[in-house]
């Protein structure tokens, strides 16, 4: 069964048709990936996905169940988390904090207002495994706006980590990034993905990266699936490399 | 941390023994009551304002309520004013719970507006019933009653009146306290720092919005109930978008991200304001008027926000 | 320059500069500020008035007008020895017309400055919470203004002495000449809250009474700025008279509506109290009507008079209106009280000022006014009288009768006043 | 039935003076990012300064001549204290800041002019009704309406056609991008605060002519103008506008039929303005948010 499925998905900005027909499908414990060149709609891909705004039409299923009807924090307690292109953190919170907003809301007590003792050190003890997962023990107790923006963006996967998720939507998660930066990133997605089986589904532009490392690539373009595949099938694709390859070389 | 546990000891110390120094400072303490009473409102509102990030300019209706609550329950239902405070922070409870849902979908300017025409309906209608809430006149006939313990009878003059409203203050407090030290109060904190990012880990922005509001509004209820006491009497004027706006420069001026921001502000600005309208009974809008602008210009952190800064700094 | 004719003192126009903006505001800053005593007999405390009224907001006009009379006052008291040989000091609160703030300070004068009687009030809801604060705190208190019946009715209490008019009073004196000199299909115009509601009660039982023909009334909100509404209703009407039972802002709003429709010139306006603060106000062609004044300043063959408005003019660079009378007679009358009583204790003084006479230098007007004993009213004369609109500050009144408070007042047993002491 | 329609007429003169402060405050909100609370007290002072200038220069000069000064006033306060805010994204700065502004202003007019209030007169050939029949018809109500009639449409002539004016549009919908373009953006800043002070003035002294000219006229306005600009939406002048007749409408009906609820309409109708359209009628998605 399919962890992700999208069928005949379509998404209007007024006349403005962002996707078109979008298929996709994806089997737990993948790492795929999603390119295509600026204002293709894979942003609008990944909002749809996560519920930021609804489908004009078309069917989605997570898990087995159809998504379509249900609000973005319910598809979190789902299973369907993610990041955004511009990082989404808690800006003037320490990274222990951030990443215990994450916990809290995954421990299903975010609404407890007299913890007992023993939760709390229940969370604090599962932030500080997060926090090693990712590499943050560190840095955890300063406040996240004074990081390193590589340093954000792990806070921000970190979080999006805390609430153990089937389906990690990863939108661009080395934008801006520095080259040492970007190996970090990747390590952290190639580590999470092996180790964990962690099912990942992220949006790139670095072709290097997303050609060395995804099981599986969806190109957009102009808002309709222009290929699909493996890495090799979709590098082999005359209409890739016409539309995209070609450009960005 | 260890800093944090010296500056409660000192506010608690200095709010325990208030009897004792003010008067020394030219003081009186129905204004240490006045100011106990604005910081309690205050320090509700920041918990939506400063914790939650929800700029809400229509607390005054809560806290409005809460004094019509304990006048009218006063006036025909019972004679134990403790009883009569719980009435009235009810009622300003259960009107914010049952507001909320209105106002939890808002945000910036928009939720203030909103809470703006909530406040202000409130304010018309108390101003326009006459028969059951005295109308323009306000509610008075009521007053505060002694307190009967099983061994002894207490008047509420002017000093026990004051530790009858830090009893409760307290109690407000310590609820607030510990609920920023939960995870209710981190969800909250959460909220004001990146709704986005709230929403796209789980937390359902809205509901703890309204459970944000609802709990400011029982605080302002609470505060409210020991206003009307604290006049044995109530108006209009209480719910007006005005009072609504003073609370939120309470809560700016003295701090927005500090817990103790609120009753610093309410000390200053209650203290001014009665200082200062002594000596000029004319002009003394101008001071208000000023204190705004230096306020807001040169301390847009708050006085805490200022002391919290030198300290990271030193 | 045409009507720099001595409008009330911030009125008056000159150049605006920097440095008079600035005078200004620094001399009312100073004016504002209660003189300290300076040297009073050796060693002796003042006796201290705490005076509350409105400095800021709607009232503001009204209240500074006590407050001036009462300064007058002190310094004439003081000059004279004060009271029972000590001097007078009056610390005065602003209560912005707000009900809340007005207990608030009254409290904070007892409590922190320890005064030894209040005073003042414009409006009826704020005398009244007053007189309620007072009465719980023990202490003395006249209602200078605020007219509402049940403060010296229902609400009367052994603490309070009002000196201004009731409701009734006014209604009756209003009523008595509309009656005589116009027709008897009238239309009312009410303000909702208690002041406006005990006048109409008032008005349109002493027209019934006169078997005139009640042909409606507007009740609309307290400060309300639109009156088309209901000017088109009692337009449709044809009323002989229109009474308006409007006060401040809104009396202001209201003629300047009614002027600029035309209605002033098809219907007599009729208003149970009329002040010259407002008067002043109104652009000359609105300036019309009938109504009560509660002290004129223009009484030739009243002794005292003319003294009294020369210094007043003097000091204030006004003419005395009503409320700086009501101010002046109201700080006087503490003193002639505590005369009578050889005491500033509050019930002795209480019982002493029942019935208390104010001597002609004090009452300024005939009849001599005195406090009733049975509901602590004092009864003043009425000035009835038409608005001059052809003359000029001050002279913006016309006076055709005065009648004598104690003809007017209800009895206290009708008022419902029951005054008991404590034991 | 005919009662109805008078009062409607007069709610909608009431509406388009509403408009008329709507739109000064919507200019500044949008384009000054400031929620100006001492917009009233804009108003009153140019009413005052009419008022003042009027013996000596006539009604019809200083019917102008007020609104520029207030508008001048604008400019020293933007320049002075309101600048100073824009770097904030806090609305709640800015809101604090001129509370604070009109407070002074109260206290400054009352100061100067007296508590009581001015008796501001009208030229007499307005101040009578043109018609017996709809005698609520006066000269003076007429040209309050012509007046405010022009001046929306001066403004949005202003807006469209003149070179300035295109950029304050520009500005109110991308600022940043304006100011890339090399347009002097704190000039812009400026002087559309001066004219949006400059239109509350104007409607000052229109006002001045029906109601009492006092120092706290501006208070009972200042609510209902937000009231307006929310409804109508904020970020859209002409949605205030329509907010200002809208409400001024509602409230000309209810005082036909139930005048205790005539000033609680406003807030009602904001309250499910804002519940059924989250933005108010006309307004733009993510300003203030």
């Amino acid at each position: 069964m399919s962890l992700l499925r999208l069928t005949d998905v379509s998404r209007a900005f007024g006349k403005l048709l962002a996707l078109q027909h979008v298929e996709l499908e994806m089997e737990e414990g993948k790492l795929y990936a999603v390119i295509g060149p600026n204002g293709a709609g894979k942003t609008t891909l990944f909002n749809l996905i996560s519920g930021f705004f609804p489908a004009t039409s078309g069917e989605i299923w997570f898990d087995g169940m159809r998504i379509n009807r249900i609000d973005a924090a319910r598809r979190v307690a789902l299973g369907l988390v993610r990041t955004f292109q511009i990082t989404e953190i808690f800006p003037e919170l320490t990274v222990f904090e951030n990443v215990r907003i994450g916990v809290e809301a995954e421990a299903r007590c975010s609404a407890r207002p007299w913890p007992s003792r023993g939760l709390l050190r229940q969370i604090g003890d599962r932030v500080d495994e997060l926090l090693d997962t990712t590499g943050l023990t560190a840095q955890a107790g300063r406040t996240v706006s004074e990081l390193a923006h590589g340093d954000q963006r792990v806070v921000e996967v970190t979080m999006a980590l805390s609430r153990r998720p089937k389906l990690l939507l990863l939108d661009e998660p080395t934008a801006g990034m520095g080259q040492e930066e970007t190996a970090h990133m990747v390590t952290l997605i190639r580590d999470l993905h092996a180790r964990q089986r962690q099912s990942i589904l992220f949006i790139e532009h670095d072709m290097d990266l997303v050609f060395g490392i995804a099981d599986r690539i969806t190109v957009l373009n102009y808002g309709k699936v222009l290929a699909a595949g493996t890495p090799q099938e979709v590098a082999a694709d005359p209409l890739v490399q016409a539309a995209y390859l070609g450009e960005a070389a | 941390m260890s800093r944090r546990v010296y500056v409660n000891g000192a506010v608690w110390l200095l709010l325990l023994t208030a009897a004792w120094w003010l008067p020394l400072i030219g003081g009186y303490m129905a204004l240490a009551s006045r100011v106990l009473v604005y910081a309690l409102a205050a320090m509700g509102l920041n918990l939506l304002l400063g914790f939650t990030g929800c700029m809400s300019f229509g607390e005054a209706a809560y806290f409005g309520l809460g004094g019509y609550g304990t006048g009218l329950f006063l006036t025909h239902l019972t004679h134990s004013t403790v009883l009569a405070v719980v009435a009235g922070t009810i009622v300003g409870g259960i009107a914010a719970f049952i507001f909320g849902p209105l106002v939890m979908r808002r945000r910036g300017i928009y939720f203030a507006m909103i809470t703006v025409a909530i406040g202000q309906i409130f304010y018309f209608i108390a101003e326009r019933w006459n028969s059951f809430t005295g109308g323009e006149d306000g509610l008075s006939g009521f007053s505060r009653q002694p307190l009967h313990f099983g061994f002894a009878t207490v008047p509420l003059n002017a000093v026990a009146f004051y530790y009858f409203v830090l009893f409760f203050f307290a109690i407000g407090a310590g609820v607030i306290a510990l609920l920023l030290h939960s995870p209710l109060g981190h969800t909250f904190v959460a909220i004001r720092e990146n709704r986005r990012r709230a929403q796209f880990l789980g937390i359902h922005v809205e509901r703890y919005v309204w459970a944000s509001f609802a709990i400011a509004g029982l605080i302002a209820g609470l505060a409210g109930a020991l206003n009307a006491l604290q006049n044995n009497f109530i108006s209009p004027i209480n719910l007006y978008w005005v009072e609504s706006g003073n609370l939120v420069i309470m809560a700016v001026l003295g701090g927005m991200r500090s817990f103790w921001g609120p009753l610093v502000g309410a000390i200053i600005f209650v203290g001014i304001q009665d200082y200062v309208s002594s000596y000029f009974p004319n002009n003394w809008e101008t001071f208000i008027g000023g204190l705004f602008i230096i306020a807001v210009m040169f301390f847009p952190n708050g006085i805490l926000g200022i002391i919290r800064q030198r300290a990271k700094a030193a | 320059m045409t009507d720099s004719d001595g409008l009330p003192a911030g009125a008056a126009k000159r150049p605006i500069t920097r440095r008079s903006v600035l005078a200004s505001s620094l001399a009312a800053g100073v004016a504002a500020t209660v003189s300290p005593p300076i040297i009073s007999a050796l060693g002796e405390a003042p006796v201290k008035l705490g005076w509350i009224d409105p400095f800021t907001g709607t009232y503001a006009a009204l209240g500074t007008s006590q407050l001036n009379g009462a300064k007058m006052a002190m310094a004439e008291i003081n000059k004279k020895g004060g009271i029972l040989g000590r001097q007078l000091q009056i610390i005065a609160e602003d209560s912005a017309a707000n009900v809340g703030q007005a207990t608030e300070k009254l409290n904070k004068l007892v409590d922190q400055d320890k005064v030894d009687f209040t005073a003042g009030g414009v409006s009826s809801a704020e005398a009244a919470a007053m007189s309620h604060a007072a009465n719980l705190k023990s202490m003395l208190y006249i209602a200078v203004g605020g007219h509402v019946d049940t403060i010296t009715g229902t609400d009367c209490h052994w603490n309070t002495f009002k000196l201004c008019s009731d409701t009734w009073m006014l209604s009756e004196a209003l009523c008595a000449t509309l009656l005589k000199k116009f027709g008897k299909r009238w239309y009312f115009c009410t303000p909702d809250y208690a002041w406006g509601h005990f006048l109409y009660k008032g008005a349109s039982e002493i027209l019934a009474q006169a078997k005139g023909t009640n042909l409606g009334n507007a009740v609309l909100p307290l400060g309300a700025t639109d009156f088309t509404s209901a000017l088109i209703k009692v337009q449709q009407a044809k009323p002989d008279v229109f009474v308006v039972f409007q006060s401040g802002d809104d009396f202001v709003n209201l003629m300047k509506q009614a002027t600029q429709f035309g209605m002033t010139k098809t219907m007599a306006f009729g208003s149970p109290l009329l002040e010259l603060e407002p008067l002043a106000a109104l652009p000359v062609e609105a300036r019309t009507g009938w109504g009560v004044m509660e002290w004129w300043w223009d009484q030739p063959n009243q002794p005292h008079v003319k003294e009294f408005v020369a210094s007043y003019r003097k000091l204030y660079k006004a003419t005395p209106s009503g409320r700086s009378w009501l101010g002046y007679a109201a700080a006087h009358s503490f003193a002639l009280g505590a005369a009578r009583a050889k005491s500033i204790q509050a019930a002795k003084m209480a019982h002493a000022m029942e019935g208390m006479k104010l001597p002609p230098e004090v009452a300024l007007e005939p009849d001599g006014p005195y406090y009733r004993a049975g509901d602590h009213q004092c009864m003043i004369t009425e000035f009835v009288g038409e608005v001059n609109q052809k003359g000029k500050y001050p002279n913006l009144f016309t006076v055709s009768e005065e009648l004598g408070g104690a003809k007017l007042a209800k009895s206290p047993a009708e008022k419902g006043c029951k005054l008991s002491y404590p034991a | 039935m005919e009662l109805l329609l008078f009062d409607g007429f007069n709610g909608l003169i009431q509406g388009a003076f509403y408009a008329l402060m709507a739109l000064g405050l919507s200019l500044i909100i949008s384009l000054n990012s400031v929620i100006n609370f001492a917009h009233g007290g804009f108003m009153v002072v140019g009413a005052y300064l009419a008022f003042t200038l009027a013996p000596y220069i006539g009604f019809w000069p200083a019917l102008f001549a007020g609104p520029i000064l207030a508008g001048i006033l604008g400019i020293l306060v933007e320049r002075t204290l309101v600048r100073s805010m824009y770097g904030r994204s806090d609305p709640i700065y800015s809101l604090l800041l001129t509370f604070g502004f009109a407070l002074i202003i109260e206290d400054v007019v009352r100061t100067i002019w007296g508590a009581q209030g001015v008796p501001f007169e009208i030229p007499a050939a307005l101040g009578s009704p043109v018609s017996t029949t709809y005698f609520f018809l006066t000269g003076y109500r007429l040209f309050v309406i012509a007046a405010i009639g022009l001046a929306t449409i001066a403004l949005f002539a202003f807006l469209r056609l003149s070179r300035f004016g295109i950029r304050i549009r520009a500005g109110i919908l991308d600022l940043e991008t304006v100011s890339a373009l090399g347009v002097n953006v704190y000039l812009l800043r400026s002087v559309n605060f001066a004219i949006g002070t400059l239109l509350a003035g104007f409607a000052g002294v229109l006002a001045a002519g029906v109601l009492q000219l006092a120092p706290t006229m501006g208070d009972d306005v200042i609510m209902a103008t937000f009231v307006a600009v929310v409804v109508g939406g904020i970020g859209s002048l002409f949605g205030s506008v329509l907010g200002g007749l809208l409400i001024g409408l509602a409230a000309g009906i209810t005082t036909a039929y139930y005048p205790a609820a005539s000033d609680v309409v406003i807030y009602v109708i904001m309250a499910v303005v804002l519940i059924v359209r989250p933005r108010g009628l006309l307004g733009q998605e993510g300003l203030f948010e």
